[in-house]
């Protein structure tokens, strides 16, 4: 009987239809977990990571009187790395979920260029929007919202993230909503032998506390003409994994407007490089460290302001390490120095191979001699976004991260040789005998 | 580990037939191992007792420091709830434990079988059922929150 | 009265004095931990560690019947990469302490080249004949025996590293008896700003744990005509700052046979990776993994038999891991398996400027041409001997190694790049702002 009221500690003052989007409404259940939620809206910075509130002065186009600090601003070489696509126009350090939405409709990218429906995937609450569209059906929902201009499927929506994206309204148990990461793990467990992978009926809880950020913070691309938000697991979560895909279906994002090479862009894959983690392998989960548990009175609630970390260590890590908070900030920035400054090598490298390969391309070289050079710059590039996108500047996976900048290195360096004549020689035999690579 | 403990790791001790036969196997055996070493120990909840193995004291004396010193004491984490699973689990225990003992036959760095690992969790509830709640609420049954991927250190550090 | 015990719990039969250097004399009072120390005979292999017992037909001038595997045919590259120096003639895997007079007395490297008496401050029990050949001044001692041809000082000592070498035998409290080490570390920690640093009367017992190894288990080189031991850390511990040192002091090993470079042999750095790894930072020290507590009747005695922790795992982690033994192996071969991936994108990446270099020269380039490509090599080699030469396999320090690796392939890759003319660009100021390196 006191299972009975453990069972229910909440006082349900309304009930909660699966089509009850605002998070207002579910805040009338759960009144601590709602403030918390608002509190997305608070801007921080880290040393690497958090936010930097810079106002500006809102104009008819764009209202915001506050954004995050532009990434380009701070290491110009993004823009050459990234030239002639969208993100060399505008790109910003993220900041809370409460932006989401804004944001992205404001994002010069979307603004100066034509963006699907696909886009709202992960930036509102379209779990609802989905279901009408297609008159109950999730699928086809996702599918008609992919296919339309994002002017017009963003008036389907009005809210972030929000409580009905992750829970279940009866039970409050936490669900997947969206179709691109149902079917992406399920091609990632077909791949380890795991047959019809439902991920709603199959995960454990505590997988379930990992998975419902994977919705979003996963690289992705969009598949074909029908605009289908795709995330390129088939082949398992390593770089040369997702890279494997993609030279076999042939996708590039785009061509780079000095090197011609056919580039691909990586996006925060979090998740991806946060499973190739020492936290992962012990089962640590995204919401142990992004949402830790906060004592409420006499309830242990789940801190729904999502943040870094680093803004909140005695709750997110020293649970699990018994080291002084400043201690255990100085670990994860001991990481990050590391990781930034082999990141660079890695970006100065590519920064020469790109005016190498320009210069080559303007004294008029042929196709024929620059595809070698130009296949090594589609490697080195997305490597180095995937490592660079991961927000956490190399925490998630320290070691894989790390990994992954050594052959950068050498892709970059390698298309500087072979644009001067040099064979690519073969790996030696040990070159590949070990490694994660296949584990 | 021996059979005993593996059919009791997977069928628990719901079942009388299961709970009392070997419980007269163990209380047996475990009886001829008692004098030698102090296996009795067991029967009592008091922690001096778990000591009487120098292989406890790293526990002991952890826990001696722990914040649960004042207000939980070893079988308030390591026997379940309700007088029959308790004193099985005792005998249980008290039975590998000596056994272990007595024969040397055991880890340097001892680790918590999957058993008594449940035990341990199942404890928590014990005291801190309504503070958890909330974060068990929206759990289905058998997969509760894991208290000791946390805060594995309350009762002793190691 | 039971602590009373607790102190005092060795039963002492024979009384030691400070030049008793045979073990089996210590044995008699500390029968335990000399049954454990003679283990060290022992060899079984991980998949990266341990070592393999090759038979061998014992003959007049190397009567061993069982050697180590040879590294030089487990990877063919480290020929090359040693070119014109011993190690290319003769480097096989290290065992454990029993070999290790043996071992040196007859390897290649003594029996067909000259070396100075210096050699044995790490592979024998020198303690006794230093005080003896200094009459009673160590510090006289130890520059005599440095100074003395191999052959002749090898006769002054008959046992590998013993009791002596590491405790004080009226209190058996650790002590360290290798001067280049109490020289070592007091300009290491002059670089840190604390003066005069005696380590016998400074050091803390756990800090002992490892300084004791960190006598033998460091990089090391052979200063001026007195052939003194010294190690490079009067500016730190990190690939740059030893570098830096041996650029000041104009040091260079060996001059590479194929490619000209002043070239830097770098040995065992087991003390310095270990230095910059979580564990270190965490207090673990070596003594921790290599001879952990063990239950012996009613006494927790450290484990003499100094091994592979991989071979005694349960003793080794588990007391501070929670994890299976099985896990906690695959944890570290993960680790290891992403380090020698990098190592072998760093090693081809090495093999391409020798051979890159040695075309050139053959080809007659001026010295003014092979200059720059020559510096890459000579910083390439050593950074890479560094990582190489750390018996861990990139377990020690994990981050850092795979670091240092990324520069490595920078290094490799510029040289070549020189040859062919192109001009090492200036660092992106980025490069160098941030990064552990300083830090
Ligand atoms: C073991 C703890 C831990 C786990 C588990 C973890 N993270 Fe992180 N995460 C961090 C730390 C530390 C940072 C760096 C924060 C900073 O630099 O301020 C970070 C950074 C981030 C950032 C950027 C935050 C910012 O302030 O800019 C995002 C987004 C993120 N993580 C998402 C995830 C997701 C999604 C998962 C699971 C797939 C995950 N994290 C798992 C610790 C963790
Ligand atoms: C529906 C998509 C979606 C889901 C689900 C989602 N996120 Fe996010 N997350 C975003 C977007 C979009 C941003 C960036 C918002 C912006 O910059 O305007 C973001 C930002 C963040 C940040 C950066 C905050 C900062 O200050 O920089 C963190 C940390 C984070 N998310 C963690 C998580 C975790 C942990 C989960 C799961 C518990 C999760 N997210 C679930 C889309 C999502
Ligand atoms: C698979 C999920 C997903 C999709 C699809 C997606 N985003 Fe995002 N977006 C995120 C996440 C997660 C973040 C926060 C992490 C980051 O910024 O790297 C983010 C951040 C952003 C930001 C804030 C940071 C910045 O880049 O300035 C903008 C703007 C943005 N996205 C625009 C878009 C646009 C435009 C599209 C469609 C072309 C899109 N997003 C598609 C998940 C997604
Ligand atoms: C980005 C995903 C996400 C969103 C959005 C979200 N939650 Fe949660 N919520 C979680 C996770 C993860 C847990 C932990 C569940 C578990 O461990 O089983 C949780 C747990 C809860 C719980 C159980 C008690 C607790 O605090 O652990 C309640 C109640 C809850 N959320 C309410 C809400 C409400 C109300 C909203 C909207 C205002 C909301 N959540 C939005 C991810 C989310
Ligand atoms: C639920 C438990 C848990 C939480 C929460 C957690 N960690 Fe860990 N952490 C671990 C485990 C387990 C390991 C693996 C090593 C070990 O077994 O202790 C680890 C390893 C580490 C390491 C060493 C890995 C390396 O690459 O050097 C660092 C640093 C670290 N954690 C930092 C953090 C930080 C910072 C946070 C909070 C943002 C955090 N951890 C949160 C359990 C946790
Ligand atoms: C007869 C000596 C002895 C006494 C008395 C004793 N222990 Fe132990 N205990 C051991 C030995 C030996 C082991 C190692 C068993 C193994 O690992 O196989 C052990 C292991 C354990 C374990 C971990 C292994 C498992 O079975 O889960 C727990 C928990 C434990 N003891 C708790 C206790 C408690 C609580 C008490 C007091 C009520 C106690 N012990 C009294 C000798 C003893
Ligand atoms: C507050 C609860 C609590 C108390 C009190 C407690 N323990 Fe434990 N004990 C645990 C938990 C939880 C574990 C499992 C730790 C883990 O998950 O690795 C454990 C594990 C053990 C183990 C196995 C060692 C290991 O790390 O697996 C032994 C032995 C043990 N306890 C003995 C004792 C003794 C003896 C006492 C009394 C002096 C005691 N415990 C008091 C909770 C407790
Ligand atoms: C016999 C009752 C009892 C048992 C069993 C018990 N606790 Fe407690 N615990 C308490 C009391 C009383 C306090 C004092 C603080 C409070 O009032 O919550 C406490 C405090 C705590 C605290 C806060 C102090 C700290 O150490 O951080 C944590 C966390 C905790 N318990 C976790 C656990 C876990 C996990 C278990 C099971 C492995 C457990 N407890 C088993 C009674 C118990
Ligand atoms: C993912 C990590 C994690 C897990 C799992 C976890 N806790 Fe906690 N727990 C925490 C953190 C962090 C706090 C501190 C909250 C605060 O300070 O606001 C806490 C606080 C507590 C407290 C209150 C301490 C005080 O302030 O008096 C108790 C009691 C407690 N936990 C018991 C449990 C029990 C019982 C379980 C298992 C059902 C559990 N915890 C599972 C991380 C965890
Ligand atoms: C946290 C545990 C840990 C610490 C601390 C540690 N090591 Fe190691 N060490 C290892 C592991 C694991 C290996 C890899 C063994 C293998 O591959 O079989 C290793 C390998 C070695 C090897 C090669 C052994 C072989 O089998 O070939 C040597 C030599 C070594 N360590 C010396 C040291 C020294 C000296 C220190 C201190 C300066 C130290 N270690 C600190 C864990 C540790
Ligand atoms: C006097 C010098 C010296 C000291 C002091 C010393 N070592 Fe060694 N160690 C060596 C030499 C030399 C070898 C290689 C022997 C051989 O291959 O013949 C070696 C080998 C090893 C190995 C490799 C064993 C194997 O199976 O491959 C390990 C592990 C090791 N030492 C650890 C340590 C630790 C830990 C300490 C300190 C507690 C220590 N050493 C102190 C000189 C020393
Ligand atoms: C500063 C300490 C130190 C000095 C000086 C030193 N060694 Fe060693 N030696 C070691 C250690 C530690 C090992 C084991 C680790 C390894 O092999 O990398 C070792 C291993 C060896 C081995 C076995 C593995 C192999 O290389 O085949 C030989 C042979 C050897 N040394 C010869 C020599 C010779 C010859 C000299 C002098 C030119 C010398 N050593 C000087 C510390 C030293
Ligand atoms: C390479 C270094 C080294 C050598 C050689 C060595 N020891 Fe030790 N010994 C240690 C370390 C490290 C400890 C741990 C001391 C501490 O933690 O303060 C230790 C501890 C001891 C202790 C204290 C009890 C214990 O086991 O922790 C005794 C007794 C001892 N050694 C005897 C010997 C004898 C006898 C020999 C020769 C047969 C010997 N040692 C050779 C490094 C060494
Ligand atoms: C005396 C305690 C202690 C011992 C012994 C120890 N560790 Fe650790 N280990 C730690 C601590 C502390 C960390 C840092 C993370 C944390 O706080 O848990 C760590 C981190 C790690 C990590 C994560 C670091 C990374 O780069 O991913 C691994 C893997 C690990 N240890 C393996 C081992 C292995 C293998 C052994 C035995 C050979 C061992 N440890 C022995 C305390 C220890
Ligand atoms: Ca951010
Ligand atoms: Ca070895």
């Amino acid at each position: 009987e006191r299972k009975q009221e453990a069972r229910n500690p909440f006082f349900r003052v309304v009930e909660l239809a699966d089509d009850t989007i605002d998070p207002a409404v579910w805040g009338k259940n759960f009144p601590m977990q709602y403030d918390l939620y608002k509190r997305t809206v608070d801007q921080e910075r880290t040393r690497y990571g958090g936010s930097e509130a810079l106002p500006r002065t809102p104009t008819q186009a764009d209202p915001r009187s506050v954004v995050a600090q532009s990434k380009l601003e701070e290491d110009p070489r993004l823009v050459t790395m990234w030239k002639g696509y969208a993100f060399s126009v505008d790109f910003r350090e993220e900041r809370g979920h409460a932006y989401m939405l804004i944001d992205q409709r404001m994002t010069r990218r979307v603004q100066e260029f034509k963006q699907p429906g696909t886009c709202l995937q992960c930036h509102a609450s379209t779990y609802v929007a989905m279901q009408k569209l297609g008159g109950g059906d999730l699928f086809k929902g996702f599918e008609a919202m992919n296919k339309m201009p994002y002017a017009e499927a963003t008036k389907l929506v009005e809210h972030p993230v929000s409580c009905i994206d992750c829970h279940d309204p009866k039970t409050m148990r936490l669900r997947v909503t969206r179709p691109a990461f149902m079917e992406g793990i399920r091609a990632l467990k077909a791949s380890q032998g795991v047959a019809d992978y439902d991920v709603n009926t199959m995960a454990s809880a505590q997988e379930m506390r990992s998975f419902v950020c994977g919705q979003c913070h996963v690289e992705y691309y969009f598949k074909g003409d029908e605009k289908r938000l795709v995330f390129p697991w088939s082949k398992g979560l390593k770089a040369e994994n997702m890279l494997a895909y993609y030279d076999e279906v042939g996708h590039k994002d785009w061509v780079h407007a000095e090197t011609g090479a056919p580039a691909l862009k990586a996006q925060h894959p979090e998740f991806e490089m946060w499973n190739q983690g020492v936290h992962a392998r012990s089962g640590v989960a995204c919401a142990d460290c992004h949402m830790p548990y906060k004592r409420e009175g006499g309830l242990k609630i789940s801190d729904h302001h999502v943040r870094s970390p680093l803004l909140n260590v005695n709750r997110a890590c020293q649970g699990c390490h018994h080291f002084s908070e400043q201690e255990m900030k100085s670990r994860v920035e001991e990481i990050q120095g590391r990781f930034h400054m082999a990141r660079n090598v890695a970006m100065d490298a590519l920064m020469e191979l790109i005016s190498d390969l320009k210069k080559a391309k303007e004294s008029g070289a042929s196709e024929a001699a620059l595809k070698p050079a130009q296949e090594f710059h589609r490697k080195a590039t997305f490597f180095l976004d995937l490592v660079e996108a991961d927000n956490s500047s190399g925490f998630h996976a320290p070691g894989e991260e790390l990994r992954i900048l050594t052959q950068v290195v050498d892709f970059c360096r390698k298309g500087q040789l072979a644009l001067r004549g040099a064979q690519p020689t073969q790996k030696a035999s040990h070159a590949t005998s070990t490694g994660p690579v296949g584990d | 580990m021996n059979i005993l403990e593996q059919v009791m790791s997977e069928h628990g001790y719901i079942t009388p037939l299961l709970l009392g036969v070997p419980l007269g196997i163990l209380l047996g055996l475990g009886f001829y191992t008692f004098g030698y070493a102090r296996g009795a120990a067991y029967m009592t909840d008091d922690p001096d007792a778990c000591t009487n193995c120098h292989v406890m004291r790293g526990q002991y004396e952890s826990w001696m420091k722990s914040s649960h010193r004042k207000v939980a004491v070893c079988n308030d984490c390591h026997t379940p709830a309700g007088l029959a699973p308790k004193y099985f689990t005792k005998a249980l225990n008290g039975f590998n434990h000596s056994m272990a003992f007595t024969t040397g036959r055991f880890p340097d760095e001892i680790r918590i079988t999957a058993r008594n690992h449940r035990v341990a969790e199942a404890s928590c509830e014990k005291c801190h059922a309504d503070i958890v709640s909330g974060i068990n609420g929206v759990r289905h049954d058998g997969e509760k929150v894991s208290c000791s991927t946390c805060h594995r250190a309350v009762g002793h550090a190691y």
